[in-house]
């Protein structure tokens, strides 16, 4: 059901874990499942991503894409963790089956929360973030028939 | 090596060797058309006719009564829109239970757009319907009750007598999808006033692919697959001769050991409850601790959520099931365990396991031994679990 | 010894032995559920998926759009109500001919109690069905053309193609009962503008209980069996692994040894149906002697009734079938052979004889000899033959 890739992150999940003061902290829900994922960021003052850290009630999927994504913006700067969407995460896992697609959303979004939250508690603006929203939901795609 | 644990024979078995035996000979010997004048096809007819006779009277009727059909859900549609068809002059009102298997909720969901009524009856915390229920919610345009014999998730066994009795006080026809309960609890559709009975091969170590609808003799029901005259002129198609062998044989192998698989499981189930309960902290038992299959355990573990934990167990080499097997492709949590109550992020966390009469008690200590791991090493990454630990545990 | 001959392989079929083989290891080894989270049930997926491109290359689709039902009689049934239902709207006029095989005939009249209109077209004496009377049935509410691909009693092969192409050009779907001709002759369903196939395993050497429907991609149709999410949830049940898995290799051979076997049964055919002709007086060959499944030979003979013909060949341990075989226990003369022309009484006494790629022609010397003595024999015992011998032949 899942590649090698996602069943190694699953397994030996990296990052997992909390964080004494996060300089952001982000939890979403996903409204499709009811899964949840917490994530974790220290950034340094040049606004960059030192360590990801992440929680996850969720599937398979929901596990292995948040490791994935606490490793791909560990390095990047805030800009750049914005592009670590779910695609990028799922293309980095090769890929997950069409149910679990949804389930890679919640990372794109938990990082998203993390760095909403680091904004405010610094007063700055991320060009392009969005205020999170509590409960994500990707847009249905129906199976054609 | 690693081990190998099958904990999920609600979802499917093993077919029985002796099963497979009984089948061979039919597949490249005796393949003959059962409908057919030649001699070679009466021997098919005869080996029909003699698994009609076995499972008749496992349930206590004629073998007349018993029509073979694909399996579990053919039986369940038919039964449902064979008398809505049938009893339509008399009345569109169906009551059944929000516990059903999909094969009876999607189709009183279908019978709802074709203009019938139906009545979804509420459950109690340990998934039991109230026969009281059942009775007020009787209207004069009722046509039929179907209330399953034990539930595929939680197992737990409904007092189907005394609904049974409520429904032909009432003059009312009674369904029961025994696709879990029929070989492995006794059953008898007289005593019990059942008037159509779903089953399923696979679900007792026979083969897949086939199943059977008892239907009370005198009832109205026509045909649900239109065709050829087999089954009396009402299940067209030509007969699974293999299928209905080996359903006999497995219904034969069935019936001899019940008393003694009951027995077996229970324990072994009972045990296997008590050590989760003891050693797996936030572990809630689903399902009635007594009226129950022998063979089911159904746990709920707060905080983590049930694909991983199953992923987790395939690991280790244990195959277990989260919700019902049959709608996993479904990401909402379990119709049953929101209907005895639980919440939403609680019922994710639903493990169900199944037994078999070859299950060790050393399996089950192998387990729970991962289990307790594989649950502590979930709740580590849980963010419920660092919510809670951080509210209460410090 | 006696001789063993079976003749009857448009009823059923002998499963191939590699099929049984193919089937074996999912009775009693990889028997998990396929819609399992865990690896061991991932396995049966995985052999179902197989299965289904096997299947959807042999009629040039993608597997997709393949889904796998219990045989040719749930797949006709689904086909016709689900494009009935679905498309209501649209119309409720249905085109067919007077003869299909009863799972489609009966299925047509139980949509007409439901408020359906349907036609069935005349076929002509060799059972052709005619694209001019199909265009000519056509109404603005015509929602679904059925055709069988070839006549499971004389044999015949209908113009598909040319009927596709009418359906489409007037924006009709297409349903053809492919059951008899699947895996015997090539089939396109691009090339042949089909929208829906019916196929059953059991008619190709498979195993019994399994069949599947082609649906085009596209098309609204619904469930027939309603219940779990299984074959993307427009049928439910429990997959049949071993039965799907039997049924890929049964295809797999089948279209591998196709045009081998076409050309050895078409000549034993046409041998068969040559000593018939010169050999035993009164005989007419029903169905066309060209566009003519490779395996089908039938035969009225004059004066004589079919069942006691069978009853003989039997005892000479030949097994052969006079009208259709699912339909034995009607008395009423086959409805093909009627639709085709023939007076009752001459349509009494035909004989189906159908091939394998197991006979030889010492089996048909065999059966030429034995027949031509019981048509004889029961002729000498014919009040019917009697008078026309008084009349014509003295
Ligand atoms: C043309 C045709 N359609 C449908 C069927 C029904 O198939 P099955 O008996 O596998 O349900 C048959 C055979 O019996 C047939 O010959
Ligand atoms: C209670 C119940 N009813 C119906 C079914 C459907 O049976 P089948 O899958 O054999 O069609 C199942 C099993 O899947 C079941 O557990
Ligand atoms: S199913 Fe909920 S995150 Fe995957
Ligand atoms: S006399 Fe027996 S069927 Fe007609």
């Amino acid at each position: 059901m899942y590649s090698e890739k996602v069943m190694d992150h699953f397994q030996n999940p990296r990052n997992v874990g909390e964080m004494e003061n996060p300089s952001g902290v982000g939890t979403v829900g996903n409204a499709k499942c009811g899964d949840i994922m917490r994530m974790y960021l220290d950034i340094d003052e040049n606004g960059i991503i030192k360590e990801a850290k992440f929680k996850t009630f969720g599937c398979g999927a929901a596990v292995a894409t948040s490791s994935m994504a606490t490793e791909l913006v560990a390095g990047k700067t805030v800009q750049e963790a914005l592009e670590v969407t779910n695609k990028a995460v799922m293309e980095a896992l090769d890929g997950l089956p069409p149910v679990k697609v949804h389930c890679s959303l919640l990372a794109e979004q938990a990082i998203h929360a993390a760095l909403w939250d680091y904004a405010q508690k610094n007063g700055i603006k991320i060009e392009g973030l969005e205020p999170p929203v509590n409960d994500i939901e990707e847009l249905e795609e129906e199976e054609e028939y | 090596m690693k081990e190998f644990v099958y904990l999920d024979n609600a979802a499917t078995t093993k077919v029985r060797p002796e099963v497979v035996e009984a089948m061979l000979p039919y597949f490249t010997e005796i393949y003959g058309n059962a409908s057919a004048v030649y001699d070679f096809g009466q021997k098919c007819k005869q080996a029909i006719e003699d698994a009609r006779e076995t499972i008749g009277s496992s349930i206590g009727t004629k073998a007349s009564n018993i029509y073979f059909t694909a399996g579990g859900s053919e039986s369940d549609n038919w039964a449902l829109k064979g008398v809505a068809e049938a009893y339509k002059d008399k009345g569109k009102h169906i009551i059944t239970t929000k516990i059903e298997h999909h094969a009876i909720l999607h189709t009183c969901a279908y019978l709802e757009q074709q203009g019938y009524e139906v009545t979804y009856l509420d459950v109690d915390a340990d998934g039991l319907v109230s026969p009281e229920d059942v009775k007020k919610a009787i209207r004069p345009d009722t046509i039929l009750i179907s209330v399953m014999f034990a539930n595929n998730e939680i197992g737990t066994i409904e007092p189907i007598e005394e609904i049974g009795a409520i429904a032909h006080e009432h003059g009312i026809l009674f369904h029961t999808d025994a696709v879990q309960a029929y070989a492995q609890v006794p059953i008898d559709v007289e005593k019990m006033h059942i008037d159509l009975l779903s089953a399923s091969g696979h679900k007792l170590n026979g083969p897949k692919g086939i199943g059977f609808l008892y239907i009370r003799q005198g009832l109205k029901l026509k045909s649900f697959i239109h065709g050829g005259a087999q089954e009396r002129k009402r299940r067209a198609g030509t007969e699974n001769v293999p299928g209905i062998v080996g359903l006999d044989k497995a219904v034969e192998i069935a019936m001899a050991t019940m008393d003694e698989r009951i027995k077996k499981e229970s324990e072994l189930r009972d045990y296997l409850i008590a050590r989760i309960e003891d050693e797996i902290p936030f572990a809630k038992l689903n399902g009635h601790r007594v009226k129950r299959l022998p063979n089911n355990i159904n746990f709920c573990f707060r905080f983590i959520e049930g694909e991983s934990m199953l992923i987790m167990l395939d690991m280790a080499g244990i195959c277990g099931s989260s919700g019902s097997a049959c709608t996993s492709g479904s990401l909402d949590p379990s119709h049953v365990l929101l209907a005895i109550g639980l919440p939403h992020e609680i019922a994710h966390g639903s493990l169900r396991l199944t037994l078999s009469d070859e299950i060790t008690k050393e399996q089950l200590d192998y387990v729970v031994d991962h289990l307790k791991e594989i649950v502590a090493k979930l709740r580590s990454m849980s963010p419920l679990y660092e919510d809670y630990a951080k509210k209460h545990l410090s």
